[in-house]
Parts: structure tokens; C-alpha cells; sequence
């Protein structure tokens, strides 16, 4: 047991550690809100924000977390209290926690484990919990419909996207992140492509859509946003939230989608690593290969949800249980053949 | 299996289709207008607010009576003989002084039925439109423009016009009554006289209430 | 397709010359006046009949003649196979306004018929769910009878301007 | 708390209350949703929250003419139907002809009006099954109709503009070309709503075999309109009973056919919708064709309007179905009774028919599918 408090060259570090993912959480999720308000606005023939901060209102989600800020803290009288407000922080610090294995770049990574895949697929289980206990402490029949909707979801879906991910990891022999990354450095397949993972299995490109799915489902995105879905049960497990609690529950939805997004960036394609060898390579380049990957995976993610309209809970199950789980096993069987072969 | 998959490539079909339709949309300029600092203009007969040209205005009411909402609030007093009101634009004399015209924007319904009976197109609905208040008082217009001791005189002058009218008239008709009350008095006693004389002439003459006059 | 001429012929056919009368007015569509305890059998009849068919309620309206105290229905029905109309009214007196439900007849009478209780406070036997249907449940008076007077308060709320 | 479980655990059933304020009952319609899980065991629609006394309004009026502007308030998506239904029937009992002219303008306005209403009704559809976007294009197409009623009315939607025995003022020297213009521009927007919404795989697992309503049970509940149609009778007013000058136009009627599931559900009571513009773009390019460049539309309007004794149901198909009025005149000025037989009021008393044992997330798309007005519901 460490005394924090104490010993300072422990905790400095460990500070900063978590300071860093914690920046670009914070930075990434005011600029992908605004974002898609603009993504929105541009596929819908609109403008989105404008106003705000001058230049195509750039401060608009700034404002909006001041207002959240300010606004009042609303409990429900019959709500349970302690849940009630204990939730959007537990969901928070889920998707925060993940984020410890992700390499940014060669240089910089908030825990170097051995089983990092584990640890954060571990990890963002407990979003589920955040969700239910948001669900059933708001005492709102909405609501405990959506906590309901939102844990029968994450929980199918979780598994297609562990067998995709095994399947990666059947590939590239490692849970651990950094080095998974690693592996897929140089410019070898057909004397051009980099060596992301997508191109060196066909099958893994089945793998990339399944898990591009899943992650759909994980992130409640569009088609499959069923425990939020605004047109039906008014807003989900949100319904009874207010101010800087929504904002936080918000801000863990956010995360969580470019956890998702980085992740996929790691195990297809090739994490930090430049997409032209080692032209643009260094650490800091490295963080930019890696946060464009993420966050090009999070716009066709929003590209997906302006387009589309949502599946039915049981349809969902279906595309689960029925379709997708069974292709991912079979495609990690195949994945497994292929390497064994060539 | 075969189903699966069958249907598994024609619903990717479909959503990449539909993706094709948005991103074509996200490139495709924005068709919104940045209303406060870009303004449209409105068509010339867009109903927005409704505009009297009391200058116009003969007092008929007949706007008032269309309005189905009774949002028009119109009190007139008829002007008095020395004072000449004028013409309207469109030839119509004016007869009435206007020391009410009040038009309730609150409850107006932007219908446009009082605009048609109006015989002098007095009254039109304007394309101004940012004129929202925060006291729905604010949105009752007046649209007299009589001075409040303005209105006071005239009502005066015309109370006191109509008192006088009235009184000339009881005048008249008293004199009127009495006129004809001699008359008939005189005729009363040329009739007798008659009737001396011609009782000595002829007996049987009839009598006949004085209804003859000149 | 008939006329409503033809259809009262027929009607009376089946019922007796004092259940139905012909009726019309300057202007506008005649109507056939049904006795109020027969109408659930003459809509039944004109539903089920081969030659009349009667398969929709298009309109069902409650008014109130306020000169002869009186509460009348009004039933416009059409048919979509052989594209004819007809108007049935029965009028009821203010005292017993009690009128035979159609609604096991034609399904669109059910709202129309609480609309119309609520409106006009006609009652309708053997409905289903016998309810005011655009007022609240405690609401009092049926606002268009043409003596209605506005209740002052509703839950302790002024209801005037 | 605890009570509240025990109860639905000892009933398995949670009724739950879907609007007066909920995002998709289009208004302020409230279902009282008994629920065994998701799955709807039974549905009771509470409607009034928008009661605005149109009938004992239009009674109170002291003239027929002042009633329009509230028939404008009944289905406010669908204005100039709603006049149009109203004036045709004060006209019969006049017993007046309208010019040409008038009936023409009347004509396009009206299926304009069904164009812009429909785009409407499909996008707040696809926008109740988490479809945004569509809702969006389906706006900026409606915007163009509703300048084009600008223009000639002065309003965007609540227009008053039909007037007994003629209009109100004559259209806009433009409107011509920009309706040509607008019919032209709207063709190839339907086909990309094809692509982004109708045709889309998801879309049609939402709604196709979803609250399938047969003809039999179409027809006794009264039925109408896209509705009726999309349960595969073929039947329009504009056809079946032409009113105004609609006998002269060549179009079809589109029915239900039942291609994506059984006939009757929700996709083809949209796919109705769909062809139903395509349908009135013809009505349109014909009327703009045969209509007489010169003619007074104001002349006809009668300075007096006092029918005779009598009364008549008068019907009209709105986008939504057949609105009826049914006037009583009794030689005054005023009507003695005005009864709108409201389509959406018919539709909202059908749907607890044809919600049994769907899900919450299916009723959020049948209450979409037949594409109420609350506004018209509840008068």
C-alpha cells in the first residue's frame, strides 16, 4: 500500500499520468460535440453553430458546459439519492480508467500492462452498471426502460466484439497494446501498404466490420442508440438528469466513443504509426496518425447517425445473437486457418 | 445462410446508399439564413403586422365588425359643422373624428379579413415582423393620432354641437308645435267667424278641422 | 347506388311506415328520421343488406334544437361498394336523451358518440366506455347546447377570460 | 418505491403514460400504454389537451365567412384543405357556381398544401424511427411550397385565403413560374427520399408488418385517406366523389400493395404517401396548364351570405383522410351547427385496434404512420 499523500514522488507522476488522458478527454469531447453539431448541420444542409466565439462558433460547447454549470441540480423526490448522483461519475470514470492502456504514441502511454486488451474491455463493463444504477436510481419508468434496453446491449454485444478482438490478438499474439502497435510498423505489404493488421488478413477486414458494429452498439450510436432514443422513451437513462450531471454522462458518451474508435485505431490500424513509413514519424506526429485515425472512425460514426434510423430492441438481439456472434466465431476460426497456412 | 447473407448485402446496400445521399448533402452549400444578421425580405403583402392610415380612416367601423377575434377597438365622434375633416385619398369624405383606434396585435390572428371591407384601403397588414414585447400591453397600437386634450375638446365640441342640435331641435319642434298650434287656433277662429258668417248664409255647411294650411 | 329517395322505399320495406319518415328542407341533403329504439336495428339492416351495404359511419354529430327541447344524432353514412349516402337523424327529447349505441355497428361511433355525449349530453346505451372524451371527466354542462353557460370555476381555476 | 415494485411484480404489467409530453405523439396526445416488458398489452388514447371549442366557435360567429380562419386552426399542417372543405360546403348551400379561375387556384393550392403536409407527415415519421436528416430535407422542400404561399396569401400557415364563392385576392404575378419551377425541382427530391429513407433496409424492418390494419377493420373504423389506402381500397374523394373540378385531371390513386410485409402496415401506408406526391405534382403541371391567365377572383365572393333552411354534409380528401362538415343552417346569419368530422379523430380511435402486442418502439411508428394532427383531433 502506497501513502499518496506521503510519498510525493509517487503521486507526481501518477498526477500527470492521469492528467494527460484526462486533457485530451476533456479537449476531444468540446470538439467533437461541436463537431457534430457541425456534421450534422452540414449533411442537413445547415450550418450548425455559428455563432459563439466568432469563427463558426468554435466556443459553442464551451457556452454549453458553462450553462450546465450554472444550471440546477435537479434530484427526483422519490429518486434514490445516493445512486442518483453517484452514477454519471461511475460512468465517467469507467471510460476514464480505460483509457490508461492506450498508447497515444511510442512515447507515451499511462500504464505499459501486459494484458492492457483485457484490462479495458474489463473496464468499460462497468458502463453497464453506470447505466442501470442511473436508470433505476431515477425511479422513472422511462428511464428503468432504458437502463433495461441499455444492459441486455452492452452486455450482447460485448461478446462479438471480444471475438473480433481475439481474433486480432490470434493475429498479433499479444494483449498488450504497445506492442500490438508496434508489430504493424513499415511499408511491407505489396511493396506499399503499411503493415496495419486490416491488410495482412482478409478475414480481418470481416473482423473490422463486426467490430465496427459492435462498437456501434457499445458506444449506443445510431442505429442501435435504443437506451437513449429520444423518439421513444424520451431520453433514456437521462431523462431525469440535469446540468453538470448530464454534462458528465454526456462527456463519458463522448469518451467512450473515441475509446472505442482508438482501440479499433490499435488493433487494424497500426495505432500511432505514420501511414507512410517513417515519413512524419516521431512522437508527436505518431499522436497525430493516432488521434486521426480515432477520430476519423468517430466521424463515420457520426456520418452513420445522421443518415440512419434505429433498429428495434429485438431486431438488435437479433443482429447480436443471430448474425453477428456466429460470423465472428467463424471468421476467428478462419483468421486462425489463414495464419496457420501462410 | 444463403438468406442471411442476401439479406445482410442488400441492407449494407441500402445504408450505403443512403450515406451516398448525405455526404453528397454535406458537401452541398447550406441553404440557412443567419437570421439576425441576414434578413429576407418578405413578400409586399406578408402578413405580419397590421398598419392603419388614420389619415385615411373614415371611422366606419367596418374593420372592427370583420374582425373575428374583436381585436379593433374603434371610438368616433362625429365632427362638428365648423370644422371641415377633408377627403380622404381616395375622394371619401371624412366625417368623424377618430379618438380611438386601437389595434390589439396580441390577439390579432393575422387573418386579413378586416383589410378587404375597408372602402378607403386604410388599413393593410405590414412585412414587419421584430416586434415582440415583453409586456403584452406594449402590443396595443394606437393608432390615433388626436392629442389626448385634443380628443377631450372635440368630444366636448361634439357633446356640445349635439346638445345645441338637440336643443335647436326641441326648439324647432316647439316652435313647429306652436306654429302649428296657432295655426290651428287662427283657422279654429276663421272657422268660427266662418261659421258666424256662414251660419247666417247656410246651415249645413261642414265642419272641417283646420288641416288645411299653406 | 340509390338515391336516398330509393333507399327510404326500401327501408320501409322492412319497417313499419311509423319507425322512418322522409325528410328535407330548402336546401342540402334530405335525411330519413329514425325512431330513436330502432335505430341500432335500421343500421344494422343498412350495413348487413346486400343491396345497400352500408359500410362506413362517415359522420355521427349530436345537435340540440333548443325551440323544440329536443337533442337529435345525426348519422352520415356511405358505402364504399356501391358509392351512395345517406343521412338517419333520431331525435330525442332533453329529458331522456337516451339513444341505442351503434357502436357494435360501426367502430367509428365509439368516439363519436362519447364526443357527442360531451358536446351535446346525449346518452348512448350499451356504449362501451360511456366517457366525456375531449373535456375533462368532472367537467359540467355539455357546452354545445345552445343554453349552455360556462361553469365559473374548474378546480379552483376561472375559466372566463 | 418498494410498493411500486411489488406491484408490477405481482401484476407484471406497468402502465405507463406516452405523452402529454413525450417527443413523438406529434403534439399533445396522451396513450395510457398498459406493458408487460416492452410488449403493448393494451392502449387507451386521452385526447382534449388542444380543445379549442371550434364547433361552439363557429356557432357563436355572426357571419359564415369568419369561420374560416379557425377551420385554418383545425389541421394546421394542411390549411388550405381545411378552407377548401369548409367553403365548398357553405357554397353548396348557397347554391353559387365560382369561376374558373378560381376553382383552379383552388385546385393547385389544395395539392400543393397535400405536397407540403405529406413532407410533413414522412419526415416527422422517419424522424420518430431515429431518422433526423430525411426530416430535414423533407423542411427545405416544405419551406419552398410555404414561400410560394407567401407570396400570393401573405401567410406561411395559416392562410385564410379561400374565401365563399371565390379568393381572397388574386396569386402572386409569379406564381405561375415558381410553381413550375418548384414541381420541376421536387421531382428528383423524391427519388433521393426513396434512397435515403423509403428504400432503406432498417427503415422497412421498422415498419413493414407493423400495425397492420385489414380492410374489413379499415372501413369499420371509419377509416380514410392514406390510411384507408394503405390497407388497399382503392378510394379518394377527388375520385370517388369529385368535388370542385378534380374529374378533370388525370391521376392515380395510389394503394397499399403490401410489397415490403402485409398489406395494411405501416411501409405501405407511407409508401401511399410517397406516390400521393408524385400524384398531386401531375394534378399540378395539369391545373397549371388549363388555368385561365384572366378572371376576377374576388367577384363572386356574395356580400350577404344567409342560406336557406337546411343542411349537408359536405366532405373533402385532406392529406389525411375525408374532412367532413356538416352544417345546419337555420336562415341567420350564422351557422346553426358546424360538426367537423375530423379524419385524424376517426385514425386516433383505430389505434388501439391495431397496437396490440407491439412493442413501445413499434407504437412510437404507427402513431407516425397514420400521421395525426392533434390540432384536428381535438378541434
Amino acid at each position: 500500500m502506497i501513502n499518496f499523500a506521503a510519498n510525493t514522488t509517487y503521486t507526481l507522476p501518477i498526477l500527470v499520468h492521469a492528467a494527460v488522458p484526462l486533457t485530451i478527454i476533456v479537449v476531444y469531447a468540446l470538439v467533437a460535440i461541436w463537431g457534430e453539431r457541425k456534421v450534422a448541420g452540414f449533411i442537413q444542409d445547415r450550418l450548425g453553430p455559428m455563432h459563439v466565439g466568432r469563427w463558426h462558433g468554435w466556443a459553442q460547447s464551451i457556452a454549453d458546459l458553462l450553462k450546465l454549470l450554472q444550471k440546477e441540480d435537479i434530484v427526483p423526490k422519490d429518486a434514490s439519492r445516493f445512486l442518483f448522483k453517484f452514477a454519471p461519475f461511475m460512468m465517467f470514470a469507467a471510460s476514464y480508467a480505460a483509457f490508461a492502456v492506450i498508447p497515444f504514441s511510442s512515447g507515451y502511454i499511462g500504464s505499459n500492462i501486459n494484458i492492457g486488451v483485457f484490462y479495458l474491455l474489463a473496464v468499460t463493463s462497468l458502463l453497464t452498471l453506470s447505466i442501470i444504477m442511473a436508470a433505476w436510481a431515477s425511479n422513472n419508468k422511462w428511464s428503468l426502460l432504458g437502463g433495461m434496453r441499455s444492459a441486455a446491449q452492452m452486455v450482447s454485444y460485448e461478446v462479438p466484439t471480444i471475438a473480433t478482438v481475439l481474433t486480432v490478438i490470434v493475429v498479433a499474439g499479444s494483449l498488450n497494446l504497445m506492442t500490438i502497435t508496434e508489430m504493424q510498423a513499415g511499408n511491407d505489404i505489396l511493396g506499399f501498404l503499411p503493415n496495419w493488421l486490416i491488410f495482412q488478413n482478409p478475414f480481418l477486414i470481416v473482423a473490422f466490420i463486426i467490430f465496427f458494429i459492435s462498437i456501434l452498439a457499445e458506444a449506443h450510436r445510431v442505429p442501435f442508440d435504443l437506451p437513449e432514443s429520444e423518439s421513444e422513451l424520451v431520453a433514456g437513462y437521462q431523462t431525469e438528469y440535469s446540468g453538470i450531471r448530464w454534462a458528465m454522462f454526456m462527456l463519458a458518451e463522448y469518451a467512450d466513443m473515441l475509446l472505442l474508435s482508438l482501440l479499433g485505431a490499435v488493433l487494424f490500424f497500426g495505432g500511432w504509426n505514420s501511414p507512410f513509413g517513417d515519413f512524419m514519424s516521431g512522437p508527436f506526429w505518431e499522436f497525430f496518425w493516432f488521434m486521426l485515425k480515432g477520430l476519423l472512425l468517430v466521424f463515420v460514426m457520426m456520418w452513420i447517425r445522421w443518415t440512419l434510423p434505429r433498429y428495434r430492441v429485438d431486431q438488435l438481439m437479433h443482429i447480436c445473437w443471430g448474425i453477428l456472434i456466429p460470423l465472428s466465431f467463424i471468421n476467428l476460426v478462419l483468421v486462425a486457418l489463414w495464419e496457420v497456412i501462410f | 445462410m444463403l438468406y442471411v447473407f442476401k439479406e445482410g448485402w442488400s441492407t449494407f446496400k441500402s445504408i450505403f446508399t443512403g450515406m451516398g445521399v448525405t455526404i453528397r448533402h454535406f458537401f452541398s452549400p447550406s441553404v440557412t439564413e443567419k437570421y439576425p444578421y441576414e434578413k429576407i425580405e418578405l413578400p409586399k403583402g406578408a402578413r405580419a403586422k397590421l398598419h392603419v392610415n388614420i389619415d385615411d380612416c373614415i371611422g366606419c367601423n367596418l374593420c372592427a365588425r370583420a374582425c373575428p377575434v374583436n381585436c379593433i377597438d374603434i371610438e368616433t365622434v362625429k365632427a362638428t359643422d365648423d370644422v371641415d375633416l377633408g377627403k380622404t385619398s381616395t375622394g371619401n369624405p371624412k366625417r368623424f373624428w377618430l379618438t380611438r383606434f386601437d389595434i390589439d396585435m396580441a390577439k390579432c390572428m393575422y387573418c386579413d379579413l378586416c383589410v378587404h371591407p375597408c372602402p378607403t384601403n386604410c388599413i393593410y397588414m405590414v412585412p414587419e415582423y421584430e416586434y415582440s414585447e415583453v409586456d403584452r400591453s406594449n402590443l396595443v397600437y394606437h393608432f390615433s393620432n388626436l392629442k389626448p386634450e385634443m380628443v377631450a375638446e372635440v368630444k366636448e365640441k361634439a357633446e356640445q354641437e349635439a346638445e345645441q342640435k338637440k336643443r335647436e331641435r326641441q326648439e324647432m319642434m316647439r316652435k313647429k308645435a306652436e306654429a302649428a298650434k296657432k295655426k290651428k287656433e287662427e283657422q279654429e277662429k276663421k272657422q268660427a267667424e266662418a261659421k258666424k258668417s256662414s251660419n247666417k248664409n247656410d246651415n249645413d255647411k261642414p265642419s272641417t278641422p283646420g288641416k288645411k294650411d299653406s | 347506388m340509390k338515391t336516398p329517395e330509393e333507399i327510404f322505399n326500401y327501408l320501409t320495406n322492412q319497417f313499419g311506415e311509423e319507425d322512418l319518415s322522409f325528410e328535407s328542407r330548402d336546401i342540402g341533403q334530405p335525411w330519413i328520421t329514425v325512431l330513436a329504439s330502432k335505430i341500432r336495428e335500421v343500421s344494422k339492416f343498412l350495413r348487413d343488406d346486400s343491396e345497400l351495404l352500408f359500410d362506413t359511419l362517415m359522420c355521427l354529430s349530436g345537435i340540440h334544437y333548443p325551440k323544440e327541447e329536443e337533442l337529435g344524432v345525426a348519422y352520415h353514412l356511405h358505402s364504399t361498394k356501391l358509392t351512395h349516402n345517406i343521412a338517419l337523424k333520431v331525435r330525442v327529447p332533453e329529458s331522456k336523451p337516451n339513444v341505442p349505441s351503434v357502436e357494435s355497428i360501426w367502430k367509428t361511433a365509439n368516439w363519436h358518440e362519447r364526443e357527442a355525449w360531451d358536446m351535446v349530453g346525449v346518452v348512448f346505451d350499451d356504449h362501451p366506455n360511456h366517457k366525456r372524451i375531449l373535456l375533462p371527466d368532472d367537467w359540467e354542462g355539455h357546452p354545445l347546447r345552445k343554453d349552455y353557460v360556462q361553469q365559473e370555476f374548474y378546480q379552483g381555476m376561472p375559466t372566463g377570460e | 418505491m418498494t410498493d411500486q415494485i411489488s406491484n408490477i411484480a405481482e401484476k407484471r404489467e406497468m402502465t405507463i403514460n406516452m405523452g402529454p409530453q413525450h417527443p413523438s405523439t406529434h403534439g399533445v396526445l396522451r396513450l395510457e400504454l398498459d406493458l408487460d416488458g416492452e410488449v403493448i398489452k393494451n392502449t387507451r388514447p386521452n385526447i382534449g389537451y388542444l380543445h379549442r371549442c371550434f364547433e361552439k366557435y363557429a356557432e357563436e360567429m355572426d357571419d359564415y365567412s369568419k369561420v374560416i380562419p379557425y377551420t385554418d386552426r383545425m389541421d394546421y399542417v394542411s390549411a388550405m384543405n381545411q378552407e377548401h372543405g369548409y367553403v365548398i360546403a357553405v357554397e353548396r348551400m348557397l347554391e353559387i357556381e365560382v369561376p374558373e379561375r378560381v376553382e383552379y387556384i383552388r385546385v393547385i393550392m389544395a395539392e400543393m398544401q397535400r405536397i407540403a403536409s405529406h413532407l410533413l407527415g414522412i419526415g416527422a415519421f422517419g424522424l420518430d424511427l431515429g431518422a433526423f436528416t430525411p426530416f430535414l430535407y423533407c423542411f427545405i422542400e416544405r419551406e419552398k411550397i410555404l414561400d410560394i404561399f407567401e407570396k400570393t396569401s401573405g401567410a406561411r400557415l395559416l392562410y385564410n385565403y379561400y374565401a365563399i364563392g371565390g379568393m381572397i385576392k388574386d396569386v402572386h404575378p409569379d406564381f405561375k413560374k415558381d410553381t413550375n419551377e418548384f414541381v420541376k425541382t421536387f421531382r428528383p427530391k423524391i427519388k433521393e427520399l426513396n434512397d435515403l429513407l423509403s428504400g432503406n433496409k432498417i427503415f422497412i424492418k421498422r415498419t413493414a408488418n407493423i400495425g397492420v390494419l385489414p380492410e374489413k377493420v379499415a372501413l369499420n373504423y371509419g377509416a380514410s385517406g392514406p390510411v384507408l389506402r394503405g390497407s388497399g381500397v382503392e378510394w379518394d374523394l377527388r375520385k370517388n366523389d369529385p368535388y370542385s373540378i378534380y374529374d378533370r385531371f388525370d391521376f392515380e390513386i395510389p394503394i397499399g400493395k403490401g410489397e415490403m410485409g402485409t398489406l395494411g402496415d405501416c411501409w405501405d401506408r407511407y409508401i401511399v404517401r410517397v406516390r400521393e406526391m408524385e400524384q398531386s405534382l401531375r394534378i399540378i403541371e395539369q391545373a397549371l396548364e388549363g388555368m385561365p391567365d384572366e378572371g376576377d377572383v374576388t367577384e363572386g365572393i356574395p356580400k350577404r351570405i344567409r342560406p336557406k333552411e337546411g343542411e349537408l354534409y359536405a366532405r373533402s380528401e385532406t392529406p389525411r383522410g375525408e374532412l367532413g362538415y356538416y352544417i345546419i343552417s337555420d336562415k341567420s346569419a350564422s351557422p346553426f351547427r358546424v360538426k367537423a368530422r375530423a379524419p385524424s379523430f376517426v385514425h386516433l380511435g383505430l389505434l388501439p385496434a391495431i397496437s396490440k402486442g407491439a412493442l413501445i418502439a413499434d407504437m412510437v411508428a404507427i402513431v407516425g404512420s397514420i400521421d395525426i394532427v392533434l390540432g384536428e383531433v381535438d378541434r
